[in-house]
C-alpha cells in the first residue's frame, strides 16, 4: 500500500518536476498560467496520496486549500490580469532557452546533491521528494531570474511557493494547521496585491515590461 | 496580550476612519496604547521571568521583551513624527483621504506584524508574520503611486518575497527535523520545544534549514548582496515609513535569524553559523561604507548607513560571546534610535526643501534651528562618535573584534572611516550655510528626535544597571 | 562617604577637579538656557568661566606634588566604568589647560560680545565650556572608554566651534577636515589600545599598565599611538588640518585649540610611551626625532611665507609641536640607553616648552583675536601701524612676539635652552652613528629657532608697526577691558616662565620623576636665580641677572645720555628718496618679506606664481603656494576611495533580475558551502 | 664672587665701551690705507659720536615709541655682551648668568629691536633693511651657535669662561674641529657686522646696503647709540674670535698681576685682528645679496662640519 503510494508521490514528483522545465522552455504567458494550473492540481492529489498514505486527516483539509487556491482561484485572477491588459506574449527571455534548460540541470544535480544526505534520513514515505521540491524551488527561481516581463515573474513566484509546498507536504506531511492557514493567506494576499501592482504598473508604464523598473539605481 | 491586539484592532478602525482629520491622533492614541501594553509586558518579565500565553504559543523571555518594547517605542514616536508630517503631505497633494486610510491602517498593521513576529513561539507563525510585514510594508512604501514608488515597492515585494520563501523551504526542513524528535504535532514547531530539545537536532537537515533561513531572513536585514531591495524602499516610501523599515523590521528580521542561529548552534559542534553571520555582516560594512560615498539622495544614503550597521550588529553576533552579543543589542537599540530620528529630522528638512537631492537641501540650520542640530546630531551619533551610545556599542563590537578575530578588524575602521567620510561630507552643507526655503505650515514634531538622541546620549555615558542585567541576559540567551 | 561629599574641607584634589569640570558644564548650559540675551554669557558666563580656570590652575599645581589618587565614575559601560585617576602627569597638563583657559576664558569674555558668525553666544558658550571640560577630562581619564569618550567629545565641540561660522565655505570645509582627521586619529588610538591590552581585555589603564609587550607588540602600539596623536598634535604628514581650522574658528578657540589641544595629543603620547609601555627603543626615539624635526623646520618655513595672520601663527604651532616632539625623541633615545638623567633634562625641556607655548601662543592668537575684532582684518597686506591705535594689544603682543622667537630673557628661550644643553649630551650615547647625526639636528633646532624670529619680527612688524595699508585702520579702537585682563594674564605667564625657570622647574619635577624616575628639582634648587641643569661648570643661565644687566646698561646710558647731553627731539617726514609720492600700500609687503624664504627652501613649497609682463595693462603679481602633502598624500588615497565607490556602483543598476540573480548565486554558493 | 671678580667684570665692561669705537676707527684707518685712501683720523668714530650726541634727534612724525626705545635696548644688549664675552679676565660674575646660547639669544635680541624699529617707521627702506637684517640673521645664528658648541664639545661645557679657561690651558695642539669652526666664524662675523663682502658700511646704495638701510631714519643720539652698540658687536665678536681661537693672556680666577698683563695682551690680539679683517675686506669684493645665503650657508656647514670632525676625531 505504502509502496504503491510512494511510488504515486514519486510519480508526481517527477511530473512537478517536468512542469517545472516546461515553465522554464514555455514562452506564452497563457500557456504558462496553463502549466501553473497544472503544478497546482498535481499539488493537490500528491497532497491527497500522501494525506490518504500516512492518515493525516489535516493534509485533506490543505489539499482543499490548494485546490481553491492554486487550481481555481489564483488562475483565474491570473487570466483576468493579462486578458484586461491583454499581455498574452512574453516574448523574449534574457537568456535564451537551451542554456537555461542546461543550467536547469545542473540546478537538478545539484538540489539532489544537497538533498541526498537528508532524504536518507527521512522516514517519511516520500523519501526522494525532497530533492525534487529543492529543484522545483530553484528552476522556478531561475525562471524569475530570466523573465523580463512582470506577469511570468510573478508566476516563478508562485511556482516556487508550489515547491516549497510540495516539499513541506512530501518530507513532513504538512505543515502545523495554523501554519498553513497563514501562509495560504499570505499567498492570497500577496498575489492580490501583485495583481493591483500590475494594474498599477501598467497604467505608469503602459506595459509590463519591468525593463521600464530600471530607474532605481547608482549612477 | 494586549500588546498586538490594541495594533489588531487599530487597523481595523483606522481602516474605516483612517481618512478623517483626527486620524493621525487615533493613530498615536493606538500606538502609545500598544506602547503602554508593552511596558507593563516588560514589566512582567523583568519581575516574574519568561512567561507563555495561550497555550505556549506566544512567548516573552527577555530577549524578545526588549525588542517588543523598543519596537513599541519607535511606533509611538514615529507616529508622532507622522502627524504633522502627514498634514503636510496633504495639503501638498502627496496623500489623498483613502491614501491616507490605507497608509494609517496598514501603519498599525505593521506593527501588528511586528510585535507578532516577536511574541509569537512558533517558527510557522514567525515567518507568516514576516511575510504578513513585508506585505504590509510593500503597501506603505508604494502608497504615492509614484513610477519610482512602484519600482521602488515592486523590487521590494519580489525580493523579499523570494527570500522569504527561501526561509519558508528552511522552516519545512526545520519542522523536518524536529518532528523526528518530537513527533508530528503542532508542537513540533514551538521554539521552546525545540529549544529544549535542539542538542539532538539532526546536523545535516539543520545545516541546511539553517542556510535557507539565514538567506530568507537576511534578504529582509538587508545583508549584502541580499541588500538591493532596502535603498530604494527607504529612499522612495514615505519617511515615516524609512523610519519604521529602519528602525523595527531590520531589528525583528535580525531576531529572527537570532532565533534559528540559537537553535543551530545548540545542534552543531562547528562555529558555521558565527562564521556565516561574520562572513555576510563584514562584507555588508564594507560594501555599504563605500556605497555611502556616492549617494546624492538623503534618505537613500541612510538607507546604506542602516545597512551598515545592520551588518555590524550581525557581525556581532557572528563573533558571539558575552561581551560581543551585549554590543549586538545595544546596537539594535541605538542604531534604531538614532536612525528613526534621523529619518524624522530628514523627512522635515527635505518636505521644507521639495526635494530629497542633498545638494538642493542647503542651511537647515538657518530655517530651522532644532532640524539642522537634530540631523547633525543624529548623524554624528550614527557615525559613532562618542559620547553617543553608537561609539559605547562600536567599541565593544571593536575590541571583541580585536582580540578573537583581528583580521577583521583594519576592514571594519577602514569602512567605519570611509563611512564617516562621507557621510559628514554630505551633511555638512546640509545643516550649515546658507538658504531660502521658507518654513512649513505645520510645525514639526521634534519631541521624538531629540528624546530618541537623549536616549541614544544617555546609553553612551550610562547603561542602568537594570538595563544592562536585562542585555545580559538576552546575550546569554543568545548563547554568549 | 555622602557627607564627604558635601564637606568641602574633605575633598581631595580630584573632586574639586570634577567639581571645577562640573562647574564649567553648568556655565554652559546657563549659556544655553540664557541664550535669548545674548549679553549673559560675555557679561557673567565667560569671566565666571575663567575665575575657575584659575582655580583648576591652583589646585593642578597643589596637585603635582600630592599623591596619586583615583576615583572610579559610576557612568561608562557596565564591564568598564569610568576610571579617573590624578597623578602628577595629569595634574601638570590640568595646570597648563586651567592656566590657558583662565586667560583665554576672560578674553573670550570681551570677545564673545558681538555675535561671531551664525551660532548665537550662548550656545558657543556651551561648546566653548564642553570643550574645556572634556580637555581636563581627557587627561584624567585611566581607561581606554573614558579616554576615548572625552578625546572625542573634545573634538566634537571643538569642531562645533571652528564651524561657529559655518557661512562661509571655506570653514565648513575646515571643520570636515578637522573632524575627519581627528576622528582617523582616534580610530588609531583605539587600535593602539587595543594592542596594548594584549588581549586581557582589561581595558583599564591599570589594567594595560600590568601587560608585558614584547618589541614588536610594543612597537606597534608605539607607531599606532604616533599616528593617533600625531594626528591631533599636527605632526608631519597629518598637519593639513591645522593651517586651516586655527583660522577658522573664533580666536579664543584658535588660542585653546593650538595652546592647549594640541598638548593633550602630547599628554596622550607621553602617556601611552613612557607611563603604559615600559621598553623603549632606541629607534622609537630617533623616529620622533626625524618626524619632530621635519614637522618643525615644515612649519616654520611656511609659516614664515603666509599672508594671513592666524594661518601664519598656526603653522607656527606645528613648528612648536615638532620641537616638542624632537625633545621627546631625544628623551626616548636617552632613557633606551638607560641615561637618565639625560632623559630627563629632554624630557624637562619638552614639558617646560609645553607650557610656554600654551602660554604665548594663546596670547598670540587672543592677540590677532583683538586686531581682528578692530579690523575685521586676517589678511597682513591690509594692516599696519597698528601700535599707535592699539598699543595695549601691540605691547603685550611684543611679549608674545619675543617669547614665541625664542628670546631671551622670556619663556620660549628656556625651553629651547633646555633642549640644546640635552643636545649637548648626545656624544656621550653609545651609538656613534647616532653621535654623528644628533649634530646635525641640533644644528636643524637651531635653524629652526632663527627662523621662528624671522617670522615673529614679520608677524609683529607689519601688523603693528610702519603706516596702516588702508585707511579704515586708522579709527580703529583699543581692546576692552576684559580683553586686556586675558592678554595680561597670559603675558604675566610669558614673562615669569621666561624670568623663574629655576622655580618652575621644580613643578615639573615630579612629572619626570613619574616617567623617568628622575627630577631636576634638586639640581636646580640649591642656585637661586641661577638655572643649573647638570652642573656649574656645564652651563648655567640667570635670565633675572641677565634682564637686570641689560635694564642697568638701557637705564645707564638713558641717564648718561641725558646727563651730559639734551633730550632735545624734533618730529619730521622720514625720508622719501626725493619721492613724495608715497603710499602706505608701497610699504614692503608680507609676500616680500616672505619672498626670501621662498627662495631660500623653494623645493618645500608647491608654489605657481602669475608674473606680469611688462605689456600688461593692470599687470598683477600673484603666487599661490600649497601644500605638497595635498598632492602626495590626501588626493590620491581621495581618489583610491571614488574608484572603489565607482566600482562598488556597478553592483546596482537597478534591473531586478540581476538582483535575483546575485540572490540565486548567494543560495548556490551558501548551499555548497555549508554541506561540505 | 669676591671683590677682583667684580673689578674684572667693571673693568670689561669699561674696556668694551671705551675700545669699540677705537677698533673700528683702527679697521677704518687701515682700510683705507690698504686702499690708498687718505685716512680718518684714529679717534674719528669718538668725534662722530661726539657731534651725534651734542645733535637733536629727527625722529619721523608717526612714529611709536618703540622707534625710540630700540637704540637703548640694543645698546644694551651689546653691552651685556661684552660683559659676559671673556676679555680680560675669565672669573666675571655675570658670565654665570648667559652661557653661549644666550649671548646668542642676546644678539637675536638686539637684531629683533632693530628690525622693529625700522619697519616702525614705514618707509621702504626700514622694511627692506630689517628684511635682510632677518635674512642674515636667521642664517648666521645656527653658524655661530654651531661654533660655538664645536668649542663646548670639547670643553663639555656652554659656559663661555670655562670654554675659554679650557681653551687657554691647553698646548698648541691643533685642533682640526676649530680650524673649520674658525673659517665658519669669520665668514658668520664678516656677515653680522656689515661688513665686505656681505655689506659695505661705506656706501649708501640703496639697492645694496644691508645696515644703513636700518638705521637710515635714525638721528642725533639714538644714531649715536646704534653706532655705538655697532661698534661693540664687532668688539664683541672679535673677542669672541680671540677667546676660542686665541685664547691665551686672559687672566685665570684670582691672578691681579695676569689681570693687568691680560689687558696690553687684549689690545695687541685686537689690533692685528682688526688688521686681518682690513686686509680681508680689501681683498674681496661685495657680493650680491642673493648670494648672501650661499655665502651663510657655506658658513653655517663648515660649522656643523666642525661638530662632526670633532666627534669623529674626539677632537
Amino acid at each position: 500500500m505504502s509502496g504503491l503510494a510512494s511510488q504515486l508521490i514519486n510519480l508526481f514528483a517527477a511530473v512537478l518536476l517536468l512542469l517545472a522545465f516546461a515553465m522554464i522552455s514555455q514562452r506564452r504567458v497563457v500557456s504558462l498560467i496553463h502549466l501553473y494550473t497544472l503544478q497546482g492540481a498535481t499539488l493537490t492529489a500528491a497532497t491527497l496520496v500522501v494525506g490518504y498514505a500516512t492518515h493525516q486527516p489535516h493534509l485533506y483539509l490543505s489539499a482543499a486549500l490548494t485546490l481553491l487556491l492554486k487550481v481555481l482561484l489564483i488562475p483565474w485572477l491570473l487570466h483576468r490580469v493579462i486578458d484586461r491588459l491583454s499581455v498574452r506574449w512574453d516574448v523574449e527571455t534574457l537568456i535564451n532557452i537551451p542554456t537555461t534548460m542546461l543550467i536547469g540541470i545542473l540546478l537538478v544535480i545539484l538540489a539532489f546533491h544537497l538533498a541526498l544526505p537528508v532524504s536518507q534520513l527521512s522516514s517519511t514515505i516520500a523519501r526522494g521528494t525532497l530533492g525534487i521540491a529543492l529543484a522545483c524551488m530553484l528552476l522556478s527561481f531561475m525562471m524569475m531570474i530570466t523573465r523580463s516581463k512582470a506577469v511570468p515573474q510573478v508566476l516563478g513566484f508562485l511556482s516556487m511557493e508550489n515547491g516549497l509546498f510540495f516539499a513541506a507536504t512530501a518530507a513532513t506531511y504538512g505543515m502545523p494547521m495554523v501554519v498553513e492557514l497563514g501562509i495560504a493567506l499570505d499567498v492570497l494576499v500577496g498575489i492580490l496585491i501583485l495583481g493591483v501592482f500590475m494594474f498599477q504598473i501598467r497604467e505608469q508604464f503602459d506595459s509590463l515590461d519591468i525593463e521600464h523598473l530600471e530607474k532605481l539605481k547608482e549612477d | 496580550m494586549f500588546v498586538f491586539g490594541i495594533p489588531l484592532v487599530g487597523s481595523a478602525i483606522l481602516a474605516l476612519v483612517g481618512h478623517r482629520e483626527s486620524a493621525p491622533d487615533v493613530n498615536v492614541a493606538f500606538s502609545l496604547g500598544t506602547f503602554i501594553a508593552a511596558c507593563v509586558l516588560t514589566v512582567e518579565v523583568i519581575s516574574f521571568g519568561p512567561l507563555f500565553a495561550w497555550d505556549r504559543a506566544f512567548f516573552i523571555d527577555p530577549l524578545n521583551v526588549f525588542i517588543v518594547t523598543l519596537t513599541a517605542f519607535v511606533a509611538l514616536s514615529t507616529a508622532l513624527f507622522s502627524r504633522p508630517y502627514m498634514r503636510v503631505e496633504r495639503d501638498q497633494g502627496k496623500m489623498t483621504p483613502p491614501r491616507l486610510r490605507l497608509y494609517h491602517s496598514m501603519y498599525q498593521l505593521f506593527s501588528f506584524t511586528m510585535l507578532l513576529a516577536l511574541t509569537t513561539n512558533n517558527m510557522g507563525i514567525l515567518w507568516v508574520a514576516m511575510e504578513a510585514a513585508t506585505l504590509t510594508t510593500v503597501l506603505l512604501v508604494s502608497v504615492y503611486r509614484t513610477a519610482a514608488s512602484l519600482e521602488a515597492a515592486w523590487k521590494y515585494f519580489i525580493l523579499c518575497g523570494v527570500g522569504i520563501a527561501q526561509a519558508l523551504f528552511g522552516t519545512v526542513l526545520l519542522y523536518m527535523a524536529a518532528e523526528k524528535v518530537v513527533g508530528s504535532e503542532g508542537a513540533a514547531l514551538l521554539w521552546t520545544n525545540l529549544d529544549a530539545i535542539k542538542a539532538q537536532l539532526d546536523p545535516t537537515i539543520i545545516t541546511l534549514a539553517f542556510a535557507f533561513l539565514f538567506i530568507g531572513y537576511g534578504t529582509k536585514v538587508g545583508l549584502v548582496p541580499l541588500h538591493n531591495w532596502l535603498p530604494d524602499a527607504h529612499a522612495e516610501g514615505p519617511t515615516p515609513v524609512s523610519a519604521v523599515l529602519s528602525g523595527l523590521l531590520l531589528n525583528v528580521a535580525l531576531y529572527a535569524i537570532l532565533r534559528c542561529k540559537v537553535l543551530t548552534d545548540g545542534a552543531l559542534a562547528s562555529p558555521l553559523t558565527g562564521n556565516l553571520m561574520m562572513g555576510f555582516g563584514l562584507l555588508s560594512v564594507v560594501v555599504a561604507a563605500f556605497f555611502l560615498s556616492r549617494q546624492k539622495d538623503v534618505k537613500r544614503m541612510f538607507a546604506y548607513s542602516s545597512i551598515e550597521h545592520m551588518g555590524l550588529v550581525t557581525f556581532a553576533f557572528g563573533m558571539g560571546g558575552p561581551i560581543a552579543n551585549f554590543a549586538g543589542l545595544l546596537h539594535m537599540t541605538v542604531h534604531s534610535l538614532v536612525k528613526s530620528a534621523i529619518f524624522f529630522t530628514v523627512g522635515h528638512a527635505s518636505q521644507k526643501a521639495g526635494t530629497q537631492v542633498m545638494n538642493e537641501i542647503r542651511g537647515l540650520i538657518k530655517v530651522n534651528p532644532t532640524v539642522g542640530w537634530g540631523l547633525m546630531l543624529g548623524s554624528i551619533a550614527i557615525l559613532g562618535m562618542p559620547p553617543f551610545g553608537v561609539f559605547a556599542s562600536e567599541f565593544l563590537i571593536l575590541i571583541t573584534a580585536m582580540r578573537e578575530h583581528s583580521w577583521a578588524t583594519p576592514f571594519l575602521l577602514l569602512s567605519l572611516g570611509v563611512a564617516f567620510a562621507s557621510v559628514l561630507s554630505r551633511v555638512l552643507p546640509m545643516v550649515f550655510g546658507e538658504t531660502s526655503v521658507k518654513r512649513l505650515p505645520h510645525p514639526p514634531a521634534l519631541i521624538p528626535v531629540f528624546v530618541h538622541l537623549g536616549i541614544a546620549l544617555l546609553l553612551g555615558l550610562y547603561i542602568p544597571p537594570y538595563l544592562s542585567t536585562w542585555y545580559r541576559e538576552a546575550a546569554r540567551m543568545i548563547g554568549g | 562617604m555622602m557627607n564627604a561629599l558635601f564637606d568641602p574641607a574633605q575633598w581631595t584634589h580630584l573632586d574639586c577637579v570634577l567639581a571645577v569640570v562640573l562647574v564649567w558644564l553648568v556655565i554652559g548650559l546657563a549659556g544655553v538656557c540664557a541664550a535669548r540675551r545674548d549679553d549673559v554669557a560675555p557679561k557673567y558666563l565667560f569671566p565666571a568661566g575663567s575665575l575657575f580656570g584659575i582655580v583648576l590652575f591652583g589646585i593642578a599645581l597643589h596637585a603635582i606634588f600630592a599623591p596619586a589618587e583615583a576615583a572610579v565614575l559610576p557612568i561608562g559601560l557596565p564591564q568598564l566604568p569610568f576610571h579617573l585617576r590624578l597623578d602628577g602627569l595629569s595634574a601638570f597638563f590640568l595646570m597648563v589647560i586651567g592656566g590657558a583657559a583662565a586667560g583665554v576664558s576672560a578674553f573670550a569674555a570681551g570677545y564673545f560680545r558681538k555675535i561671531e558668525g551664525e551660532t548665537a553666544p550662548g550656545l558657543l558658550c556651551l561648546q566653548y565650556h564642553v570643550f574645556l571640560a572634556s580637555m581636563a577630562m581627557v587627561v584624567l581619564a585611566d581607561d581606554a572608554y573614558a579616554f576615548m569618550v572625552m578625546w572625542e567629545t573634545m573634538a566634537l565641540s571643538s569642531f562645533f566651534l571652528v564651524t561657529a561660522d559655518h557661512r562661509r565655505e571655506e570653514n565648513r570645509r575646515a571643520g570636515y577636515l578637522y573632524l575627519l582627521i581627528a576622528h582617523i586619529g582616534a580610530i588609531g588610538i583605539l587600535l593602539c589600545f587595543g594592542v596594548l591590552q594584549a588581549g586581557s581585555g582589561d581595558y583599564s589603564f591599570s589594567g594595560i599598565r600590568s601587560q608585558e609587550h614584547t618589541p614588536f607588540w610594543a612597537s606597534l602600539a608605539f607607531l599606532l599611538a604616533l599616528f593617533g596623536f600625531g594626528a591631533k598634535a599636527g605632526l608631519l604628514p597629518l598637519h593639513v588640518w591645522l593651517p586651516e581650522a586655527h583660522p577658522a574658528a573664533p580666536s579664543p578657540v584658535s588660542a585653546l585649540m593650538s595652546g592647549v589641544m594640541l598638548k593633550t595629543a602630547i599628554y596622550g603620547f607621553l602617556r601611552i610611551s613612557f607611563d603604559l609601555l615600559h621598553v623603549q627603543l632606541w629607534w622609537w626615539g630617533l623616529l620622533l626625532l626625524g618626524i619632530g624635526l621635519a614637522t618643525a623646520l615644515f612649519g616654520i618655513v611656511y609659516s614664515a611665507v603666509q599672508v594671513d595672520m592666524k594661518r601664519l601663527l598656526a603653522y607656527s604651532s606645528i613648528e612648536n609641536i615638532g620641537l616638542i616632539f624632537t625633545a621627546i625623541g631625544l628623551c626616548v633615545l636617552f632613557s633606551s640607553f638607560g641615561m637618565m638623567p639625560m632623559a630627563t633634562l629632554a624630557l624637562t625641556a619638552a614639558l617646560y616648552h609645553v607650557v610656554s607655548h600654551a602660554f604665548f601662543k594663546s596670547l598670540l592668537f587672543v592677540g590677532t583675536g583683538a586686531v581682528l575684532h578692530a579690523t575685521s582684518e586676517r589678511n597682513l597686506g591690509k594692516l599696519g601701524g597698528l601700535i599707535r591705535y592699539m598699543p595695549w594689544v601691540a605691547w603685550v603682543c611684543l611679549i608674545g612676539v619675543l617669547a614665541s622667537a625664542g628670546l631671551p630673557p622670556l619663556s620660549g628661550f628656556v625651553s629651547e635652552w633646555l633642549l640644546l644643553q640635552s643636545f649637548l649630551f648626545t656624544p656621550e650615547l653609545p651609538s656613534s652613528f647616532l653621535n654623528m647625526l644628533i649634530p646635525v639636528a641640533a644644528a636643524l633646532v637651531v635653524l629652526v629657532a632663527a627662523l621662528a624670529g624671522y617670522t615673529m619680527v614679520k608677524f609683529f612688524g607689519i601688523v603693528f608697526l610702519g603706516q596702516p595699508r588702508e585707511a579704515k585702520l586708522s579709527h580703529t579702537h583699543d581692546a576692552g577691558a576684559w580683553e586686556r585682563i586675558g592678554m595680561m594674564w597670559l603675558a604675566c605667564g610669558c614673562v615669569f616662565l621666561g624670568l623663574l625657570p629655576a622655580q618652575f622647574i621644580q613643578v615639573i619635577d615630579p612629572v619626570t620623576r613619574q616617567l623617568t624616575g628622575a627630577g631636576l628639582g634638586d639640581q636646580v634648587a640649591g642656585n637661586g636665580w641661577l638655572l643649573v641643569p647638570v652642573a656649574a661648570t656645564r652651563a648655567s643661565y640667570g635670565p633675572v641677572i641677565f634682564l637686570a644687566g641689560v635694564a642697568a646698561s638701557v637705564a645707564l646710558a638713558f641717564l648718561v645720555v641725558r646727563k651730559f647731553y639734551h633730550g632735545r627731539l624734533r618730529r619730521a617726514p622720514p625720508w622719501d628718496c626725493g619721492f613724495p609720492w608715497q603710499l602706505p600700500r608701497m610699504q614692503d609687503t608680507a609676500e616680500g618679506f616672505g619672498q626670501p624664504i621662498r627662495q631660500i627652501f623653494e623645493p618645500l613649497f608647491r608654489m605657481e606664481r602669475q608674473l606680469p609682463t611688462p605689456f600688461d595693462a593692470q599687470p598683477r603679481y600673484k603666487v599661490i603656494i600649497e601644500d605638497h602633502f595635498w598632492h602626495w598624500l590626501y588626493l590620491p588615497v581621495a581618489r583610491v576611495v571614488e574608484r572603489m565607490a565607482s566600482l562598488i556602483g556597478l553592483l546596482q543598476q537597478g534591473r531586478i533580475s540581476v538582483y535575483l540573480l546575485y540572490s540565486f548565486i548567494t543560495v548556490i554558493a551558501v548551499l555548497v558551502w555549508v554541506t561540505q | 664672587m669676591n671683590m677682583l671678580a667684580v673689578v674684572s667684570q667693571f673693568l670689561e665692561i669699561v674696556v668694551a665701551l671705551a675700545l669699540a669705537p677705537l677698533l673700528t676707527g683702527w679697521v677704518n684707518q687701515w682700510r683705507a690705507w690698504l686702499q690708498n685712501k687718505s685716512a680718518p683720523g684714529l679717534l674719528q668714530p669718538y668725534w662722530t659720536l661726539h657731534k651725534l650726541f651734542n645733535k637733536d634727534s629727527v625722529v619721523a612724525v608717526h612714529a611709536s615709541s618703540l622707534f625710540r626705545v630700540a637704540p637703548y635696548i640694543v645698546f644694551g644688549c651689546m653691552t651685556l655682551a661684552c660683559a659676559i664675552i671673556p676679555t680680560l679676565s675669565t672669573d666675571l660674575p655675570l658670565a654665570t648668568a648667559a652661557d653661549a646660547i644666550a649671548l646668542v639669544g642676546l644678539f637675536a635680541l638686539a637684531r629683533v629691536f632693530i628690525s622693529l624699529a625700522a619697519m616702525d617707521v614705514g618707509t621702504a627702506f626700514g622694511s627692506l633693511g630689517s628684511r635682510r637684517e632677518m635674512l642674515i640673521g636667521f642664517l648666521a645664528e645656527p653658524a655661530l651657535l654651531m661654533v660655538l658648541f664645536t668649542a663646548a664639545l670639547i670643553s663639555h661645557s656652554t659656559s663661555l669662561t670655562l670654554i675659554v679657561e679650557t681653551l687657554g690651558q691647553r698646548d698648541l695642539a691643533i685642533f682640526p674641529s676649530l680650524a673649520f669652526a674658525g673659517v665658519a666664524f669669520t665668514m658668520v662675523s664678516l656677515a653680522e657686522n656689515a661688513r665686505v663682502p656681505v655689506d659695505n658700511p661705506a656706501t649708501h646704495l640703496e639697492l645694496t646696503m644691508i645696515h644703513e638701510a636700518l638705521i637710515l631714519e635714525y638721528s642725533g643720539r639714538h644714531l649715536a647709540l646704534v653706532e655705538w652698540a655697532a661698534s661693540l658687536k664687532l668688539f664683541a665678536y672679535s673677542c669672541i674670535g680671540l677667546a676660542l681661537f686665541v685664547p691665551w693672556g686672559v687672566a685665570e680666577a684670582r691672578a691681579p698681576m695676569a689681570l693687568l698683563l691680560a689687558l696690553p695682551a687684549l689690545v695687541f690680539k685686537l689690533a692685528i685682528g682688526g688688521v686681518l679683517l682690513a686686509v680681508l675686506e680689501t681683498i674681496s669684493a661685495k657680493m650680491r645679496i642673493f648670494r648672501v645665503p650661499e655665502f651663510l650657508c657655506t658658513a653655517f656647514l663648515l660649522a656643523v662640519i666642525a661638530m662632526l670632525v670633532h666627534i669623529l676625531l674626539g677632537a
